[in-house]
């Protein structure tokens, strides 16, 4: 049959549709969650000195090089300038004391970007957050540096804050309610007191997760169902016994709770897509991060509980609407 | 009651069967790949490990310990429990066809299963009375078709993920039950 | 009257509409007129090689009754009856006529302006001789669209075509789905007396049955339009500017809070019948002045032009040919794309007709089409908020990539209507639309 | 029928083989096991108690009747005796009292005075952190000298400091030494 | 099949737990230390050899369907044995193999070579069989007790093996870490036999 196609012009470029696309990109969603944590990354150096920034830089640096690694041994293509892996390395230092020895961050990020991440071949199949899997592995190994605090002391402006020597959760473990009475909220708001790179200054870590909220890259369900299922679960137990519980606020303001909300428990890929999902997976992380804080053996509950509920993603998100034009099953 | 519940939790979250004490893992891993198989092997489990709980329980102070057999525990008990599984099977097979249709291909794997051997000995050497046994036996149970249900569900998205050949199939499955295990130590602590 | 129903979708940014009016299209020099939808369900041809042909003469008709009859869309002569590329790269009869340039039309229009009193028996019969197609998907001939259950007598040619329901409602699509579009905002305003007119028609045709005007929030209608309406007890519905309200299914569900119940069934089931604006004019001019659809109203859009332009397009003009004798393209097109910039297929080749289905073209250049080369779903669940099926189009999107074609559908892979969201939105830019195809067309075939 | 006798014969002969073998196995293995119990889990706390000495005193250990309980069963305790050149300087043994949870089992060192060479924690439930701390030498050392008058809580007129917070544990500890030491006058007519 | 092949498969072709994926609870659970990898697989050995043999000698007389039951008598008989012995004669070992002791008696590895092998088989290639399987689980359990070990506490068989300031890796002598760590290893035995040309 002759064709009936006249060969003197070129082809056209065939594409599938839709032939327009939206410009958000991945590598744009991560630099932009990057963006939304300069603030902590910068709280942290402002309160522990140059010692946090050069932990952040060890980390982004492996995590880039680890990623980098693997991908060349299990034969993918190149993918480091997405940033995922920067995202990575500086997510785990933001979450490490910044006392830790290099080795240990080394070593953390290394196992959270392969073992975490690209043993199950790379972003978007991982179940598990990766960062979290990282800091856990280490917290159980080298129990120590990873629990080693040290002082706040702002580079400038502010009195070197609180009187505790370390998080006021292990305060509370350790030392009692009584030793918090005085620590002033205003210091654990703005991170005047011992705690992780990225977690202490509870108000930086707001502006990022603000910012993401309104960039729209994430949305409201977790953080909100989060935060209020620990706040309202601490405030049953405070009414109940103020003795041996402290105000609900207080646990939100210390420890990884709100950085957990917006960071942690938002990262994409490990958790339910599904609106429903999404709550119910707050809501889990939220109880049973305060079980932990409350009755467990870690001080904080927050990395344990996202770890949880990251396994029950894929059953999460099978709760969802009912789908277009789905006629009842006869049975 | 609170021991109780105390007992509950250790047993399904803190000590978790397969995630803590390494008991059951061949079936665990071998019949995961699917959440329909996942959740039949696991009712099964639940079933014949409360019965082989109380059973042995009873051989055990009723019978060995009174004629000074302790020795022949293990074989007292395996015996026990294949002679159970199999009359449970034919059970099933006559009165509850249904329930035979749901668990019947996992009953002859559970007599190989050290999870139900292992919870009946744990039982004797924790001391339990026949009630803490009952409790113990049925929350064990519970526990390994959470974490069978947890990780079926995980392993069915493993089909569409760029898993690395070298690490397809079960070196992915084992290391998913390790990062299993690594997040249920979150509860480390809760009960004692 | 506002929705009965919220809906999940995307807002495009506004596009510019320059001139409302429709311009005529250059009389072509030629016209390929293919016999059918695809290579196998063609009409027979009823014209030969070298004989010449008046514009509106027929020149291929099917016993088949959902196939339309062809009408030759220019005077001239055949020159060939061969295969020819259509749309979906698939090669299909084709009759091609050569222009003798004077555009002689087979009889004078003899418009009727008591075509109200004819029986509704003859108007259907003129429906259908005159060829007019409803665009799709599914395409079919608008008669087809018209058939109530309980009265088999009177559509004798219906019997055989089983209806499941009454239609109790028919709704006017007068909204621009996709971004190059905006036909039916011209129709709107430009052609009311034909909107009239076609609702009288169509309220003649399907009695009882209620017919509501859909409109999107800049389709302004003027006001005599607007009172007249009211007169006839259309109602007006207004819709906001947000994707794909436009699209059958969820219109469906907007206006009359009820949906099209997947995977086999179709808007007749639940009793609606939706008819595109600018199929209304066809169907008006095809009753009131027994005229063949020779013709389509096109937007143009893209490689450069600085807004969509609508054209009154001879069906059969080889695209090639439009665009030349059209002078509106800045650049040069690398992309052809037939219908809206989400759901159109892009074109190998420009050599290729414009149809009955055609409702837009839209061209892209080098700049413009953009191409990226798509990894692995990262999990983002940006599809899953937008997806108005409510579907999980990360899942479908994967099974389909893997083959596990009996997962896709369990997972209600044939729920999907096919609007294009879930790829415009992926930042990880993955061929999702076209992915859920493939998998509905490999279960297709199983 | 014949199948079925076969079946049943075989059974029954793998099975009393089996039970043969395995009581000639367990009464043979019997005292070496209970040397290797002794030696594993009660010589540590056996040497934290005893010093200088030149023989095994595992075995030469001796198995006295101390008593009765209340069904009338003889309570038996076994001695380890530490000799030098053939001479026996001390003994240890042990006994237990219930604690905070459960029952703490305390081995004693003794020499023929009845002063007390040493005490060692050789098995306890009490809650760690709180009444674990029993094991602890700063707590275990105080009773190095005291005898069965002074072994008793500061408060009562001893010479022992309890722990803070673990009053009941420390409790325990010091019953288990008394009732060690109240057998003691039975047990030197016995071993010295 | 020669004896000798016999004894060699259970080397490579058919290495439990890395080849054969069955017995994953005890190999999971004792290799905290690469002695009491050892221990479990000298353990595990002993019952595997008796019972293959007991069962290949008694193949001609036991019914079919008293089968499975004969060999869970013969079995669990060897595992009491072995029980007794190590209590006996290795107290040590015995507290820390614990309940894994018993539990060979289920130990999917034995019960396989009773049924698909001894069952079948003539008495010295049983032994054989029996022999190359025990070992290659010994040899397996000792591996990754080495690793475990190594890797964990920095000790080898106790013996201090890593530099003087290393601290411990302590997840891999965890749960978690057993499992990963049998994960690598099961994916490193893909990279090696595909290595190695199929036979
Ligand atoms: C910080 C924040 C918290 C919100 N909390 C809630 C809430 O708790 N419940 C709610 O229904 N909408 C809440 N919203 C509004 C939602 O963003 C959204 O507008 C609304 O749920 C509609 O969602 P839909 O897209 O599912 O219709 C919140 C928005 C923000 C920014
Ligand atoms: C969870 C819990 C565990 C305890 N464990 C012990 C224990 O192991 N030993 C003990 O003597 N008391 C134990 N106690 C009891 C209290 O500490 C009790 O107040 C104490 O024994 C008496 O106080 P004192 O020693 O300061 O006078 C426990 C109490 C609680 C609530
Ligand atoms: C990837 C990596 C992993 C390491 N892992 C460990 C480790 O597990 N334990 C350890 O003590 N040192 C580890 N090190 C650190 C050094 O080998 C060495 O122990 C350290 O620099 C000296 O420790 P010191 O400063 O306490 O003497 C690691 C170093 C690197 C680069
Ligand atoms: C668009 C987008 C997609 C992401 N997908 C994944 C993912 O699939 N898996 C994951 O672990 N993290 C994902 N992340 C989160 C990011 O990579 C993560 O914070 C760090 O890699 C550490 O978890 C994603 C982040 C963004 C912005
Ligand atoms: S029979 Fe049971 S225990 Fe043995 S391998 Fe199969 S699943 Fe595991
Ligand atoms: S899955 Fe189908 S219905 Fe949903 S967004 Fe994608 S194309 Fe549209
Ligand atoms: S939008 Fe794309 S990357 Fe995100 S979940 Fe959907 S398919 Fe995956
Ligand atoms: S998915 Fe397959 S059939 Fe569809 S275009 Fe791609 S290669 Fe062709
Ligand atoms: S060894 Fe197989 S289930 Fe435990």
């Amino acid at each position: 049959m002759d064709r009936a196609i006249s060969l003197g012009k070129p082809m056209l470029r065939v594409s599938v549709a839709p032939h327009i696309l939206q410009k958000i990109t991945t590598s744009n969603l991560m630099y932009n969650t990057l963006i939304a944590l300069v603030p902590a990354l910068l709280a942290g150096i402002y309160f522990f000195g140059f010692a946090a920034l050069k932990l952040a830089l060890i980390c982004m640096v492996t995590a880039v090089a680890c990623e980098a690694g693997m991908q060349g041994l299990t034969g993918r293509k190149l993918a480091i300038k997405n940033g995922s892996g920067l995202l990575l390395g500086l997510l785990f230092a933001l979450i490490c004391s910044p006392e830790i020895p290099w080795w240990t961050a080394v070593a953390g990020t290394a196992i959270a970007v392969i073992l975490g991440r690209e043993i199950y071949g790379g972003l978007g199949n991982n179940p598990f957050n990766p960062v979290l899997v990282g800091w856990a592995v280490a917290r159980i190994s080298w129990s120590d540096h990873m629990t080693t605090w040290i002082m706040p002391e702002p580079l400038f402006g502010l009195e070197p804050g609180g009187y505790i020597e370390y998080p006021p959760l292990e305060v509370i473990r350790v030392d009692g309610l009584e030793a918090l009475v005085d620590l002033p909220w205003l210091d654990l708001f703005i991170g005047n007191v011992p705690g992780t790179i990225g977690t202490v200054s509870v108000a930086a870590v707001l502006i990022g997760g603000i910012y993401l909220l309104a960039r729209r890259i994430i949305t409201w369900h977790v953080p909100v169902s989060f935060l209020a299922s620990a706040w309202l679960f601490g405030l049953i137990f405070w009414l109940i016994d103020p003795e041996t519980y402290a105000n609900p606020t207080i646990y939100i303001l210390s420890g990884w709770m709100v950085l957990g909300a917006f960071f942690l428990a938002t990262d994409k890929g490990t958790v339910p897509v599904t609106g429903p999902g999404m709550i119910i997976f707050g809501i889990g992380c939220g109880l049973i991060t305060m079980i932990i804080r409350y009755w467990g053996g870690f001080v904080d509950g927050v990395a344990f509980a996202i770890l949880l509920m990251n396994a029950t993603t894929p059953l999460l998100d099978r709760v969802r609407p009912r789908v277009y034009g789905r006629v009842k099953e006869v049975a | 009651m609170s021991e109780y519940l105390l007992l509950i939790v250790s047993a399904i979250l803190v000590s978790n069967i397969v995630l803590a004490r390494y008991l059951g893992n061949c079936p665990f891993l071998g019949v995961s790949q699917k959440m329909d198989t996942a959740v039949g092997m696991g009712m099964a489990v639940i079933f014949v490990v409360t019965l082989a709980g109380m059973i042995t329980w009873v051989v055990q102070y009723a019978i060995l310990n009174p004629l000074g057999l302790e020795y022949l525990r293990t074989i007292a008990f395996i015996l026990v429990i294949a002679s159970l599984v199999q009359l449970v099977e034919m059970f099933l097979q006559k009165s509850i066809p249904a329930l035979y249709k749901a668990l019947g291909i996992f009953l002859p794997l559970i007599t190989t299963n050290c999870a139900v051997l292992g919870i009946a000995i744990i039982n004797i050497q924790e001391e339990y009375d026949f009630m803490h046994t009952v409790v113990f036996s049925f929350a064990s149970g519970v526990g390994f078709t959470l974490a069978m249900v947890l990780l079926a569900s995980l392993r069915e998205r493993f089909p569409t993920a760029r898993i690395p050949t070298t690490f397809a199939g079960m070196p992915i499955a084992m290391i998913t039950v390790g990062l299993l295990a690594l997040a249920f130590l979150g509860f480390t602590g809760l009960v004692d | 009257m506002g929705p009965k129903a919220s809906f999940r979708g995307v807002s495009f940014p506004p596009q510019k509409v320059s001139n409302p009016a429709i311009e005529d299209a250059p009389l072509p020099q030629r016209v390929v007129l293919p016999l059918g939808e695809d290579r196998d369900r063609v009409c027979q041809p009823v014209v030969e090689v070298g004989e010449q042909v008046k514009t509106g003469q027929l020149v291929g008709q099917s016993a088949d009754f959902l196939l339309a009859p062809v009408h030759s869309s220019i005077s001239g002569r055949v020159t060939d009856i061969r295969p020819w590329f259509d749309q979906k790269g698939g090669e299909v009869l084709s009759v091609i006529v050569e222009s003798d340039g004077i555009d002689s039309w087979q009889e004078e229009l003899r418009s009727d302006e008591r075509f109200l009193e004819r029986a509704t028996v003859q108007i259907l019969a003129d429906l259908k001789a005159s060829g007019v197609v409803e665009i799709g998907p599914p395409a079919m001939p608008l008669h087809a669209k018209f058939a109530q259950p309980e009265r088999p007598k009177e559509f004798l040619f219906l019997v055989g075509i089983p209806r499941a329901k009454m239609v109790d409602t028919v709704i006017i699509n007068g909204i621009d789905a996709e971004p190059g579009m905006a036909t039916k905002k011209a129709i709107l305003q430009k052609n009311s007396s034909e909107i009239l007119a076609g609702i009288k028609i169509i309220q003649k045709l399907l009695g009882s049955a209620r017919v509501v005007l859909a409109v999107g929030s800049n389709g302004s209608l003027n006001s005599p339009l607007t009172s007249e309406l009211a007169g006839l007890g259309v109602r007006v519905f207004q819709g906001k500017d947000k994707y794909p309200l436009g699209l059958n299914p969820i219109l469906i569900k907007c206006v009359t809070g009820r949906e099209i119940p997947l995977p086999d069934g179709s808007e007749q089931d639940i009793g609606v019948a939706v008819v595109d604006a600018v199929t209304l004019v066809h169907l008006v001019e095809a009753v009131r002045d027994r005229k063949p659809q020779v013709e389509k109203v096109v937007s143009v859009s893209g490689a450069g032009m600085s807004a969509v332009k609508n054209f009154k397009v001879r069906l059969g003009t080889v695209i090639s040919d439009l665009v030349e004798q059209l002078e509106v393209l800045k650049g040069e097109p690398v992309k052809v794309i037939a219908g809206g910039a989400m759901t159109g297929d892009a074109l190998f080749s420009a050599d290729i007709p414009v149809t009955k289905e055609t409702d837009a073209l839209v061209f892209q250049t080098a700049g413009e089409a953009k191409s990226f080369s798509p990894d692995a779903c990262i999990n983002c669940g940006m599809c899953v908020r937008h997806c108005p099926a409510k579907l999980l189009p990360n899942e479908l999107s994967k099974y389909c990539e893997f083959s596990m074609f009996e997962e896709a559908r369990d997972e209600y892979l044939l729920h999907c209507i096919e609007c294009g969201i879930c790829a415009y939105v992926c930042p990880e830019k993955r061929p999702m639309l076209h992915l859920m195809r493939y998998g509905k067309r490999e279960l297709s075939l199983v | 029928m014949r199948d079925l006798i076969k079946m049943v014969v075989v059974l029954a002969v793998i099975c009393t083989t089996s039970g043969v073998v395995l009581s000639y196995v367990n009464t043979a293995t019997e005292a070496p096991r209970e040397y290797q119990y002794i030696k594993f889990v009660q010589e540590p706390s056996m040497k934290a108690v005893l010093s200088d000495y030149d023989n095994d005193p595992i075995k030469e250990r001796i198995k006295l009747v101390v008593g009765e309980n209340e069904e009338g069963n003889p309570i038996e305790t076994v001695v380890f005796p530490a000799k030098k050149g053939g001479k026996t300087h001390a003994v240890a043994y042990s006994a237990t009292a219930k604690g905070y949870h459960d029952l703490i089992e305390v081995m004693v060192g003794v020499d023929p005075d009845g002063t007390l060479t040493g005490i060692s924690i050789m098995t306890h439930t009490e809650t760690p952190g709180l009444g674990a701390r029993i094991e602890e030498p700063e707590f275990t050392d105080q009773f190095q000298g005291l005898d069965v008058d002074t072994a008793k809580l500061s408060d009562e007129g001893g010479q022992v400091d309890a722990l803070s917070g673990a009053t009941f544990s420390t409790a325990g500890v010091i019953a288990a030494v008394g009732s060690a030491l109240e057998q003691f006058p039975q047990i030197k007519k016995e071993t010295f | 099949m020669s004896v000798v092949k016999e004894f060699t498969k259970g080397l490579w072709q058919e290495l439990p737990p890395f080849r054969l994926v069955l017995g994953l609870c005890p190999t999971l659970a004792v290799t905290t230390m690469a002695k009491n990898g050892l221990g479990m697989g000298l353990a595990t050995t002993f019952v595997l050899i008796n019972s293959n043999v007991i069962v290949s000698v008694l193949r001609k007389i036991i019914p079919g369907k008293v089968r499975i039951a004969s060999y869970i008598v013969v079995i669990a008989s060897f595992v009491v044995m072995a029980e007794l012995l190590l209590q006996a004669y290795w107290y040590p070992m015995y507290e820390e193999l614990g309940i894994f002791v018993p539990l060979i008696v289920v130990n999917c590895i034995i019960l396989g070579r009773a049924e698909a092998f001894a069952s079948k088989n003539p008495i010295v290639h049983s032994l054989a069989d029996g022999l190359g399987i025990g070992l290659g689980f010994t040899i397996s359990l000792t591996i990754l007790g080495g690793i475990r070990e190594i890797l964990g506490t920095g000790e080898f068989f106790s013996m201090a093996v890593m530099w003087p300031s290393y601290e411990p890796f302590s997840f891999m002598v965890k749960a978690p870490g057993a499992f990963v760590c049998l994960g690598f290893l099961l994916g490193l035995m893909n990279i090696i036999s595909r290595r190695r040309p199929a036979h």
